[in-house]
């Protein structure tokens, strides 16, 4: 479907590129992406290619959505500089190219994302604060090398150097794996003395093991993922905070798309600062109580960008399904 | 014996374990320059091995080798063809995935080498593009030997070459050999055909337990002294003999358990039809290659015939593995151990293998496992002093394990292919006379036998195949070695 | 009766052409399905020109040098689950030694980093021969080892070649083009040359000769252990061009990329290719091709505008059919003779 | 004109040659003597480098983590038995913990049985493939994680959209503990698993059948086994084991997600390997697997401590597993 001259007339074909395939946060980047075109009513197809691959297998996806002649293209780069050519060839052969969640260091391409700096620093400032300015942390990365984890640990480092009587007890790699966060967890508070516990986003498997090892609770910066934020509301003791990272940012980077291909002309880079909820107000107004996905965010509705709401996201249909 | 300066190869004092077997205990030999030298032996006396130690397979633990003087000591097979020794081995060597052409690629030979003996040995042109696994075994062996003598060894050595060819082959090979030796060069002979030693080689060094134990000059020798010294005093007698009154023969009218009907097989069985009585020994034999494999396997219930019927006890039978056989009574002993036997597991675990081939004994082990298994132990005695795997026991112990696999349990009718092949004097004995009870005790046998000259021993009636069919019939007792081959080679028998 | 003679022979009928379908049918047929699909995908999509064929020959690149390096090791009787993880190391050693490198010192660096792979693998393949691990064993051991590395090698995504060198490999300096005949090649020279080696030479058809059968090779004069040896470190090699290609296209080196998965494509491609995983049987000139179609999957089943997940699916199963099929034939040939 | 010249055959052919007795040998009849010896080892550098691992809770982390490795590794050594092997055990496991979960609303005991369905069929259709249609293992499996993976893919937001939370009950078997939360209620369901596979390998004809089959096809063959039938059975039983492992994760995760068990894969292999069972089949016992599996968690937490990046981690891990088995093997043909 769509049109191959790409731009012209008021139908659209989106292209989207997806290198990981198995967590709730994709699922639902790409659930946000399917809604949002469906809402806007002037894209025909969205053309998904999401699998689990590396980076040269994920240009080549590209350049088919390329050789398919989509309109648009929305990718999650598995890396910053690896797809600055193709998105360049892209944007040469007249076609808009949204980069969300992970950023490129390429200008060709419009960027949508969370600021991952940000959300290091937020959670880790609400932390040592929420310690009193000392004590150990237990600091849970992601993955090793990967992109939003180096951003993620310049904001945490950041943080850290305002507050020397923190230590970091100890550092370990989650694969942002939730089984792997969870024995990692367990070794940690059941061997060590710690005050605090930074993640990474695997959140609500680590709450799981205090339960699991009997032990006290300790503060805990997690993200917004819909289970963590039940736990925050609903476990008696337990103190932490949700740092916003909602996957729906694909529903954004789609709005994007769409408005750049309808002629708006939209900021190159738009970042989305993410919010710290600690207090149950804040979030009770975002928890969804019920059949909801754990590993899903319930912050969906991105304003003023996203035009769906929260149940078309969750029915996760995209133009003509 | 004369080791004389100028001797080809002079091997002193070889010995060679293979872990605890002793294969060789000390071997001396020494093969002087056109002369054909017979290397002979019971199974399991060594020759292989031998061989194996000279061409460089393995390398001996003790005992030194000198080639026209010079002490060698190869680490590759090819290292000896480059010093001038050529071997054709028992077990064959072509890459069965490689074509002929491509054989020759690996041993460094290319194909205008061969020609001349190819076509000596009547196969001018055969087509070199055929993968070697679809080329006869018999051809094969020619090919080998065509390869060895390509390298235009000083010594050539032939390890049962033999026993897989056709009369008419043999004699080509025979011709090669008696040029070797008019070229004053030698050759060293393997083979169980006395007769053929005989009429073909000078001088025979014979091998007991990994011992050389006799040495021959050839001229006027008798087979029985040759028997003799192989076997040594102690087995001679053991042999068995007509008059051992191992066999009894079945009245025509007691009932028949097994009857083939006009069974087909792709074109290897041509309608074939017999009867096996209740209590009888029958012996079938052939020549390499004319169907009896394959009617083995249709009676075993591994393949299915294209046309014809296979009738157990009045019911046909109707076999999609030889399960179906199995439970019908119908037991099969391959000729071949690795075709039969679990390395890896202990006796035990072999011997129960068939007690557990149905579900609804999957969940649980037989209680009286142990008591049927030391039974058939006791009655084979097998020589249980390596049981834990059966890899350790000794030739002839595997080959006793394969055939007490059935008599852990019941049943109708036992099919043995060749189960005495690669088995000592004593062992042969004990099978038979194992056979015997068998029969005795109400069940049949199905037999096929290479060795002529056994049928008698233990079978009440024998059938001859010739090209997929039974060409000849008669009472066991009355049929002597020349009568079978007759028949074997598909020639009228005037009636004996 | 052994039907040997000439005379038994000539009654077959014209055997060459049998044989020659029977040894080449898989590959004629594999070839055939890879030119059927290419002609179906150009009807997909709105416009087949220089940059669909560069980009597809290109992205299949490493798919095929990795496709081979199994095949090497495969045919020789073994299994090698650690090529993808040496795909990933020497990708991230191209990258970290290479960036901001004149093309000279690049080409040398290549050069030094193939030899570096084909040591080490040769190595491993050396640690199966003496300590008789079976080869599966050793190399899940050499495909965590070398994933290790390769983040030790380069901490994080990052590192680079430099245009010319991304050029031999996708017709392109910043590694995304219209020209096809570079990577076509690059290519094509490795595989000829392994092709004829494996083909026509001694030491390459020993790798046959022991995947098919060890006794037999030995008594031909065929060293078990050397001939391992040499496989891996053929792989090795091949697994490291696999590299350099992926290097090429993306510019960069990403240690987290999961070698394991990369590997699993490999034995896809091979079996699609016809070696028999138990050694001895098969071409790498069928596995070029297979190892295209592999890769050509994607492209089009979205050009087909299949679901991503149904396609996965699907893939699956056809590879699973095209086993039943050779498993089966190869169970009666077995049966047969 | 006969020179003859004859010596009696002194000794027997059945005496076998003499051999100095060794350590190895002494240690080859009692192979996992070896793999106890490490494991106690890597418990005591561990306790090295973090004292306080040498304690209850310390050491229960680490059986914690072996739990559900050693219960896929009980699939891996059923099928490497049999010459097979199964790589799509830790996508079962993951489907299975998907299914369960999602359908946990519908009512705890329905839920565990549908998930244990799961890994029934998926696990008989692998036996399928390599029983009846002589499909490589390898690739059977290889295929059967890709479909798994593409289907709840596909699912995941379709017909097993919604809740992801594991029932309770499920979250108190895989994350609970008893006894003064000393003994995790998970090591019961491996002690149960355990002792199954151990009766089952050694007390029935099922388990004589797999070694027969991996040991010699033909042999088996020829004395009446049917191997699709015991390669069906197989990998179905290898599927629900599957299954429970990933109950058992997801119960202690709390919540599922479709990468839940997959890096499990090549540790269960490992696991199994490192127990000594022969990837050839033939030859192995679930005792092995048991210590492997306990091997592999010890060093899980060893890793943790040191903090070191994955890139050590992941090397070391390799080292290990070609260590050990270079080890076995040698006693192995030391005996
Ligand atoms: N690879 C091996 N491992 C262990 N024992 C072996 C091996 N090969 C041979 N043997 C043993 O060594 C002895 C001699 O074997 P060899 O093959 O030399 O006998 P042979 O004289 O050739 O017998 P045949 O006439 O059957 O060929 C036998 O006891 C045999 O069991
Ligand atoms: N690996 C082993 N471990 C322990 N005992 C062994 C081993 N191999 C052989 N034996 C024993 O050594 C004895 C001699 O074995 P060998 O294979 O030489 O007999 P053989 O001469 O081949 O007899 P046969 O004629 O039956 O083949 C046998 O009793 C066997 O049980
Ligand atoms: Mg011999
Ligand atoms: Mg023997």
């Amino acid at each position: 479907g769509g049109d191959d001259e790409g731009g012209g007339d008021d139908t659209f074909t989106i292209g989207v590129s997806n290198n990981t395939v198995g967590n709730g946060w994709r699922e639902q980047m790409i659930c946000a992406i399917k809604a949002e075109a469906k809402v806007r009513g002037n894209v025909d197809e969205v053309v998904l290619l999401n699998r689990d691959t590396d980076t040269a297998g994920q240009i080549s996806d590209i350049t088919s959505l390329i050789s398919q002649g989509v309109d648009a293209i929305i990718l999650n780069p598995g890396d910053a500089e690896a797809f600055n050519s193709v998105i360049e060839e892209a944007v040469a052969q007249d076609i808009v190219v949204v980069v969300v969640d992970n950023a490129v260091t390429s200008t060709a391409a419009y960027l949508v994302s969370n600021d991952q700096a940000a959300y290091g620093e937020l959670g880790a400032r609400w932390l040592f604060e929420e310690m009193g300015g000392t004590g150990n942390v237990a600091y849970m990365r992601g993955i090793d090398g990967v992109g939003a984890d180096t951003l993620r640990d310049e904001g945490f480092q950041k943080a850290l150097a305002d507050y020397p009587g923190i230590t970091i007890s100890s550092e370990v790699f989650t694969d942002w794996s939730p089984t792997t966060g969870a024995q990692q967890a367990l070794e940690i508070i059941t061997t060590q003395d710690i005050n605090g516990i930074w993640t990474s986003g695997i959140d609500y498997s680590v709450v799981q093991q205090f339960d699991a090892a009997g032990m006290a609770y300790v503060p805990i910066v997690g993200a917004d993922n819909n289970a963590f934020i039940g736990q925050l509301l609903n476990i008696a003791g337990l103190s932490g905070v949700a740092v916003t990272n909602p996957p729906s940012v694909g529903g954004a980077g789609a709005a994007v798309a769409i408005d750049i291909l309808e002629g708006k002309d939209i900021d190159k880079v738009t970042l989305l600062t993410p919010q710290a909820l600690s207090d149950s107000g804040d979030l009770e107004d975002i928890y969804i109580d019920g059949d909801f996905p754990d590993g899903w965010s319930s912050y969906m509705e991105i304003d003023p960008y996203t035009h769906y709401t929260a149940d078309d996201v969750i029915a996760c249909k995209g133009p003509g399904e | 014996m004369s080791d004389t300066p100028n001797s080809v190869l002079t091997a002193k004092g070889i010995a060679k374990n293979y872990g605890p077997v002793v294969a060789l205990r000390s071997v001396d030999l020494s093969v002087e320059p056109g002369e054909i030298h017979a290397l002979l032996g019971a199974n399991g006396a060594g020759k292989s091995t031998f061989v194996k130690v000279l061409a460089g397979v393995i390398h001996q633990d003790a005992g030194t080798n000198h080639i026209n003087g010079d002490p060698v000591s190869f680490k590759m097979p090819n290292e000896a063809a480059e010093a001038g020794i050529a071997t054709v081995f028992q077990d064959p060597a072509l890459i069965p995935d490689l074509s002929l052409d491509q054989n020759l690629t690996i041993s460094g030979l290319q194909h205008r080498d061969v020609e001349p003996w190819l076509e000596r040995l009547k196969l001018a042109n055969y087509d070199f593009g055929l993968l070697a696994r679809d080329v006869p075994l018999a051809t094969r062996r020619l090919i080998d030997l065509a390869r060895a003598l390509a390298l235009d060894p000083q010594l050539l050595m032939l390890d049962e070459i033999t026993a897989a060819l056709t009369p008419e082959q043999a004699d080509l090979v025979f011709d090669v050999m008696r040029e070797w030796k008019r070229m004053n060069r030698s050759v060293l002979f393997i083979s169980h055909r006395l007769g053929e030693v005989l009429s073909i080689c000078d001088v025979a060094t014979i091998l007991r337990n990994g011992r050389d134990v006799a040495n021959f000059s050839l001229d006027g020798v008798e087979e029985s002294e040759l028997v003799a010294a192989m076997l040594g005093e102690a087995l001679a007698g053991a042999a068995p003999a007509a008059d051992s009154g191992l066999t009894s023969s079945v009245a025509d009218d007691t009932d028949v358990v097994l009857k083939a009907i006009d069974l087909d097989f792709r074109g290897k069985v041509n309608g074939i039809s017999f009867d096996l009585r209740r209590g009888e020994v029958l012996g079938l034999t052939a020549l390499e290659g004319q169907g009896q494999d394959e009617l083995f396997a249709l009676l075993s219930g591994d393949h299915r015939p294209n046309t014809g019927e296979i009738i157990v006890n009045g019911e046909p039978m109707v076999a999609r593995s030889p399960y179906d056989a199995i439970r019908k009574g119908l037991v099969f002993v391959p000729a071949d151990r690795q075709e039969a036997l679990l390395p890896q597991r202990s006796v035990r675990e072999n011997l129960a293998m068939p007690l557990y081939n149905r579900i609804e004994r999957w969940f649980n082990l037989r209680r009286d496992e142990g008591k049927r298994v030391g039974a058939a132990i006791e009655r084979l005695d097998i020589d249980t002093r390596a049981a834990s795997q059966v890899q350790r026991l000794s030739g002839g112990n595997r080959q006793k394990v394969t055939i007490g696999r059935w008599l852990v349990e019941d049943f109708e009718v036992l099919l043995c292919f060749d189960p005495t092949r690669g088995i000592d004097i004593q062992t042969k004995t004990q099978i038979y006379e194992l056979l015997r009870e068998v029969a005795a005790g109400g069940a049949s046998v199905l037999i096929y036998s290479s060795e002529l000259r056994e049928i008698p021993l233990v079978c009440d009636r024998v059938l001859v195949m010739y090209d997929g069919a039974i060409v000849h019939e008669q009472p066991a007792a009355t049929a002597t070695e020349e009568i079978l081959l007759t028949a074997a080679h598909g020639l009228e028998v005037v009636s004996s | 009766m052994t039907a040997t003679t000439p005379t038994a022979e000539r009654r077959l009928g014209s055997p060459e052409v049998k044989r020659w379908i029977q040894r080449h049918g898989w590959t004629v047929g594999i070839w055939l399905l890879l030119v059927v699909l290419v002609i179906w995908y150009t009807t997909l999509i709105p416009k087949f020109g220089g940059f669909q064929t560069s980009t597809i020959i290109t992205g299949g690149t490493s798919w095929i040098f990795l496709g081979v390096a199994q095949a090497v090791v495969v045919i020789a009787g073994g299994l090698d689950l650690g090529v993808g993880g040496m795909l990933v190391l020497t990708s991230v050693a191209a990258a970290q030694f290479m960036d901001g490198q004149s093309l000279g010192v690049i080409l040398i660096l290549a050069v030094l980093i193939t030899i570096a792979a084909a040591v080490v693998n040769g190595l491993v393949g050396w640690i199966i021969t003496v300590s008789k691990v079976p080869d599966i064993v050793v190399t899940l051991g050499s495909l965590f080892i070398y994933q290790g590395l390769a983040l030790m090698v380069l901490p994080k995504v990052g590192g680079g070649t430099s245009g010319s060198f991304r050029w031999m490999f996708t017709g392109s300096e910043n590694g995304i083009g219209s020209n096809p005949w570079p990577a076509i090649v690059v290519i094509t020279i490795p595989v000829v040359i392994i092709a004829w080696w494996m083909g026509r030479t001694r030491s390459g058809l020993s790798l046959y000769a022991v995947g098919s059968d060890k006794t037999a090779a030995f008594l031909s004069g065929v060293r078990d252990a050397k001939t391992k040896i040499v496989a891996f470190a053929v792989a090795g090699a091949f697994s490291a061009l696999a590299g350099f290609s992926s290097v090429s296209i993306s510019g960069v080196g990403n240690p987290t990329t999961d070698g394991g998965t990369l590997t699993l494509n490999s034995v896809a491609a091979i079996v699609l290719g016809g070696v028999a995983l138990t050694g001895g049987v098969g071409s790498v000139l069928a596995v070029v091709p297979a190892a295209m179609i592999l890769f050509f999957f994607n492209p089009i089943l979205s050009a087909l505008g299949v679901d991503p997940n149904r396609a996965q699916v699907i893939q699956g199963i056809l590879i699973v059919l095209v086993m039943m099929v050779a498993g089966v034939l190869e169970w009666r040939r077995s049966r047969r003779s | 004109m006969t020179e003859t010249r004859t010596t009696p055959p002194s000794d027997s052919i059945t005496d076998v040659a003499p051999e100095a007795p060794s350590i190895a040998k002494r240690l080859a009849s009692r192979p996992q003597l070896v793999l106890v010896a490490v494991l106690v080892v890597l418990i005591v550098v561990t306790g090295i480098i973090e004292p306080n691992y040498l304690s209850v809770a310390g050491l229960r982390n680490s059986l914690v983590w072996a739990i559900p490795i050693g219960i896929l590794a009980a699939g891996q050594t059923l099928l490497m038995l049999t010459g097979g092997i199964d790589l799509s055990i830790a996508m079962i496991a993951t489907a299975s913990a998907y299914v369960t979960a999602n359908q946990s609303p519908k009512g705890t005991a329905f839920a565990i049985a549908v998930g244990l369905l799961v890994g029934l069929l998926a696990g008989s259709l692998n036996g399928l493939g390599v029983g009846v249609f002589r499909v490589n293992p390898l690739i059977m499996t290889l295929a059967m994680a890709a479909i798994l993976l593409g289907l709840f893919t596909g699912w995941a937001t379709t017909i097993f959209a919604g809740s992801t939370r594991m029932n309770d009950f499920m979250r108190t078997v895989g994350g609970g503990n008893f006894f003064g939360g000393r003994v995790p209620w998970a090591a019961v369901v491996w002690l149960g698993v355990a002792l199954l596979v151990l009766y089952l390998l050694r007390r029935t004809g099922f388990g004589r059948n797999l070694y027969a089959l991996g040991d010699n096809p033909i042999a088996s063959r020829l004395s009446g086994i049917r191997a699709w039938q015991v390669l069906v059975a197989a990998y179905a039983l290898s599927g629900v084991l599957g299954s429970i492992a990933g109950l058992l994760i997801g119960g202690r995760i709390g919540s599922v997600d479709l990468q839940l068990v997959g890096f499990l894969l090549l540790p269960s292999v490992a696991a199994a390997v490192i127990g000594g069972t022969s990837i050839f089949g033939g030859i192995g016992t679930y005792s092995g697997t048991i210590l492997g599996a306990l091997i592999l968690g010890v060093l899980q937490s060893l890793l943790t401590f040191l903090g070191a990046g994955q890139g050590v981690q992941q090397v070391l891990y390799g080292s290990i597993v070609i260590g050990l088995s270079w080890m076995y093997t040698r006693l192995a043909s030391a005996q």
